[in-house]
């Protein structure tokens, strides 16, 4: 029987209409980010000139926050009525629903960072000295890297006690090297130095990590 | 002798046999599991 | 339909939780076209037998044959599951759940889906969310979820809680239906009664056993 | 097998003092740093036994996942948790090491934060494996075991280029070693590996005992067949 086709754009609409339905995760992500800002720009002194090397950390810290939130979210709805198994005994691939998930996180943590970023130049006046298309890259490549474990490693603490917990313990020690490089890259650009081997090192890591994922997913989510 | 050596050398050993004293305490506690496995099987 | 030839064999099937054994070794056959009430205390095992022959639990140990298939992935599409959960998203239609579902089995023909909401005496033009669904008419159309890719097997757990008399009677009145179309029925209950004069045999767990597989209920309760 | 077990005590315990004699006394003291240097002996040789306990706790759970044998996963574990206490001493010898020669605790060098990256990739899949429930762990634990393992060239990478942008305190000097310091490390390495197998030796008895009393509690259920809830 070949595996009935179209599954994983069904299933990704199926999971924006369900959140444009509830706005669970959206809504708490961009409080959440809010607050980080607020709190952020009382512990350091945003108009330094110092703020321009920091600013890259902040950012991607505050959005690497706000993504554990949706991921978490993203999983919970397959819970809640045990819809998942409902997926489990249907002939659909694993992939699919993996591909959708990470997709659909990347599309939600990417409308925040739209909403979120005018917001940290206005706060910390932020005028990038460097080549501001890198840093377009920089957010894809980073958000994907981000978004791509957190959606497998949100799926293996589903299986968890104290799910909620499991995702940043599991998450955070695996994403440094992109973190670092997104924080490097960016403070780069806004410094005025360009960031081509950081875009190569997030690139490859995306393609190691996006392979892993496909590979790994089906087991993750059959394991019994 | 150096402090900065002894300390080092010293706080290596502390934690092996932490470790040891953790798996010691672990294998107590399944001795005792297994006495009464047995005893509730007789 | 051939009544001897066995649609599932089970044999010395064991399933273990850490420290805990659900299933104890379940051996049995069950033929094609007929409908099995499986019946038992709580912690009998019933739901996890239903859940290892559905694929959502691998066994520790023994083994399952499915329509001549070992490995569940190979006649998925011809099972049909029902949990104790709904199985289905509270915040989207019963048509919209049940059409996204239809995709997973590469079902394209929405006629399916409309055939099986109102097989269960639902409308399919309703519009409310699952969510605010009455318990009975959720469990009408978890029904719907399991039928509407005419399996050859189904597999229900509780179908009947906390769904009024008038409803569960007529839900049984289609299961007989289906059963004399020459589909297997597994409906794991606690209301025996129900299935009284419908069923083609009961089956009792305890301990994580079957106990004793009788013709009719008031056999079963003269024995134990 | 229950024979050299005890051998094998008897000669770790003899080569560990041996070995501690040789970096004390035997070793040349080194001209610049002084006996402080010494801790060199015991630092870098936990240091290769914990990268090589977490190659084979890679190497473990890839076995694991084609074959599904709780053997490996078993060796998965222990080799995880042996490989974390001594990459703990790495971390905690370190900065005492540190602080004398560079007058600081702690520095964002290359070599001590990726080994605090290390240390805490595996301390979140002992994490893992303590939290998750106990019929899919060692598949789970198996998976976080890759990425961890994937994850290592790019931990070195960046934290590699993330250095030589930035200029810190010169460390090390290079040059060659001297060959008779090299021996006495080599002896400590030898010592300390052995001592890793006998804690990894002992370590899987007790896992593989307390999986027997597991399966032993299961299947006295099985045949008492008390009514417990599920």
């Amino acid at each position: 029987m070949p595996a009935p086709t179209g599954i994983m754009p069904a299933t990704l609409r199926k999971d924006l209409r369900l959140e444009w339905r509830s706005k669970d995760a959206i809504n708490s992500m961009l409080f959440f980010s809010l607050l980080v800002v607020v709190v952020f720009s009382f512990s350091f002194d945003p108009n330094a000139e110092e703020s321009r090397r920091i600013a890259g950390g902040l950012i991607w810290v505050a959005f690497l926050f706000a993504a554990v939130v949706a991921l978490n979210q993203t999983w919970a709805r397959e819970i809640r009525n045990q819809v998942l198994d409902a997926y489990r005994v249907s002939p659909a691939p694993a992939n699919s629903l993996f591909l959708a998930k990470a997709i659909g996180n990347f599309i939600f943590v990417s409308v925040l960072e739209a909403l979120m970023t005018p917001l940290f130049v206005i706060f910390y006046q932020l005028r990038p000295l460097g080549p501001t298309w890198q840093l377009l890259i920089v957010a894809a490549l980073g958000t994907w890297a981000l978004v791509v474990n957190g959606t497998f490693f949100a799926a293996m603490s589903l299986r968890t006690r104290s799910r909620e917990i499991m995702l940043p313990l599991l998450l955070f020690p695996i994403s440094i090297p992109a973190l670092l490089a997104m924080v490097q890259a960016t403070a780069n650009v806004l410094t005025g130095g360009g960031a081509r081997v950081w875009i190569a090192l997030l690139l490859s890591y995306d393609l190691v990590f996006t392979t892993a994922c496909l590979l790994l997913f089906e087991t993750v989510l059959n394991a019994e | 002798m150096n402090g900065y050596l002894i300390a080092a050398y010293a706080a290596t050993w502390i934690i092996h046999i932490a470790y040891l004293a953790s798996l010691m305490r672990r294998y107590s506690r399944l001795k005792h599991d297994i006495e009464e496995l047995k005893r509730a099987q007789t | 339909m051939t009544e001897t030839a066995p649609v599932i064999t089970v044999s010395n099937l064991i399933k273990q939780f850490g420290r805990f054994a659900a299933l104890r070794g379940v051996t049995a056959e069950f033929s094609a076209g007929k409908l099995y009430a499986i019946l038992g205390d709580n912690g009998a095992g019933k739901t996890t037998l239903l859940r290892t022959l559905a694929g959502l639990n691998r066994p520790t140990s023994g083994q399952i044959t499915i329509l001549g298939a070992q490995k569940f992935g190979d006649i998925c599409h011809q099972v049909g599951y029902m949990a104790h959960s709904s199985l289905l998203y509270d915040e989207m239609s019963g048509r919209e759940n049940l059409d996204y579902f239809a995709r997973l089995y590469g079902i394209s023909e929405s006629a399916r889906c409309t055939q099986a909401i109102r097989a269960v005496g639902l409308d399919p033009d309703l519009r409310r969310p699952v969510g605010q669904y009455s318990q009975g008419m959720r469990q009408r159309m978890s029904l719907a979820r399991a039928l509407f890719n005419d399996p050859k097997i189904l597999l229900l757990d509780e179908p009947f809680s906390n769904v009024d008399i008038h409803s569960a009677t007529g839900m049984v009145h289609l299961l007989a239906n289906i059963r004399d179309q020459g589909k297997t029925i597994f409906v794991v209950t606690h209301q025996a009664s129900l299935l009284d004069g419908t069923a083609d045999e009961f089956i009792w767990m305890e301990a994580g056993q079957i106990v004793a597989r009788t013709l009719d209920l008031q056999q079963t309760a003269r024995t134990t | 097998m229950n024979k050299a077990f005890p051998i094998l005590g008897i000669l770790t315990a003899l080569l560990l003092s041996y070995a501690l004699y040789q970096a004390l006394d035997v070793a040349p003291t080194e001209q610049t740093m002084g006996d402080v240097q010494r801790i060199f002996y015991y630092h870098v040789p936990s240091a290769w036994t914990a990268f090589i306990l977490f190659t084979v706790n890679f190497v473990a759970s890839l076995v694991y996942l084609f074959r599904r044998n709780p053997a490996s996963d078993i060796v998965a574990l222990v080799s995880a948790e042996v490989g974390v206490v001594f990459c703990t001493i790495v971390l905690v010898t370190g900065p005492i090491w540190a602080r004398p020669v560079w007058g600081i605790w702690w520095t964002w060098d290359m070599r001590l934060t990726s080994t605090l990256v290390l240390w805490l990739i595996y301390i979140s899949y002992l994490v893992l494996r303590r939290f998750s429930s106990s019929g899919e762990t060692p598949i789970l634990a198996a998976t976080l075991a890759i990425f961890g393992a994937l994850c290592v060239p790019f931990v070195y990478f960046s934290i590699w280029f993330f250095r030589t942008q930035h200029p810190q305190p010169v460390i090390g000097g290079g040059g060659s070693i001297d060959p008779r310091m090299l021996h006495v490390l080599l002896i400590n390495w030898l010592a300390f590996s052995c001592f890793a197998l006998l804690i990894c030796w002992s370590r899987y008895r007790l896992e593989e005992l307390q999986r027997e009393v597991e399966q032993a509690h299961a299947l006295e259920s099985l045949t008492q067949s008390p009514r417990s809830s599920r």
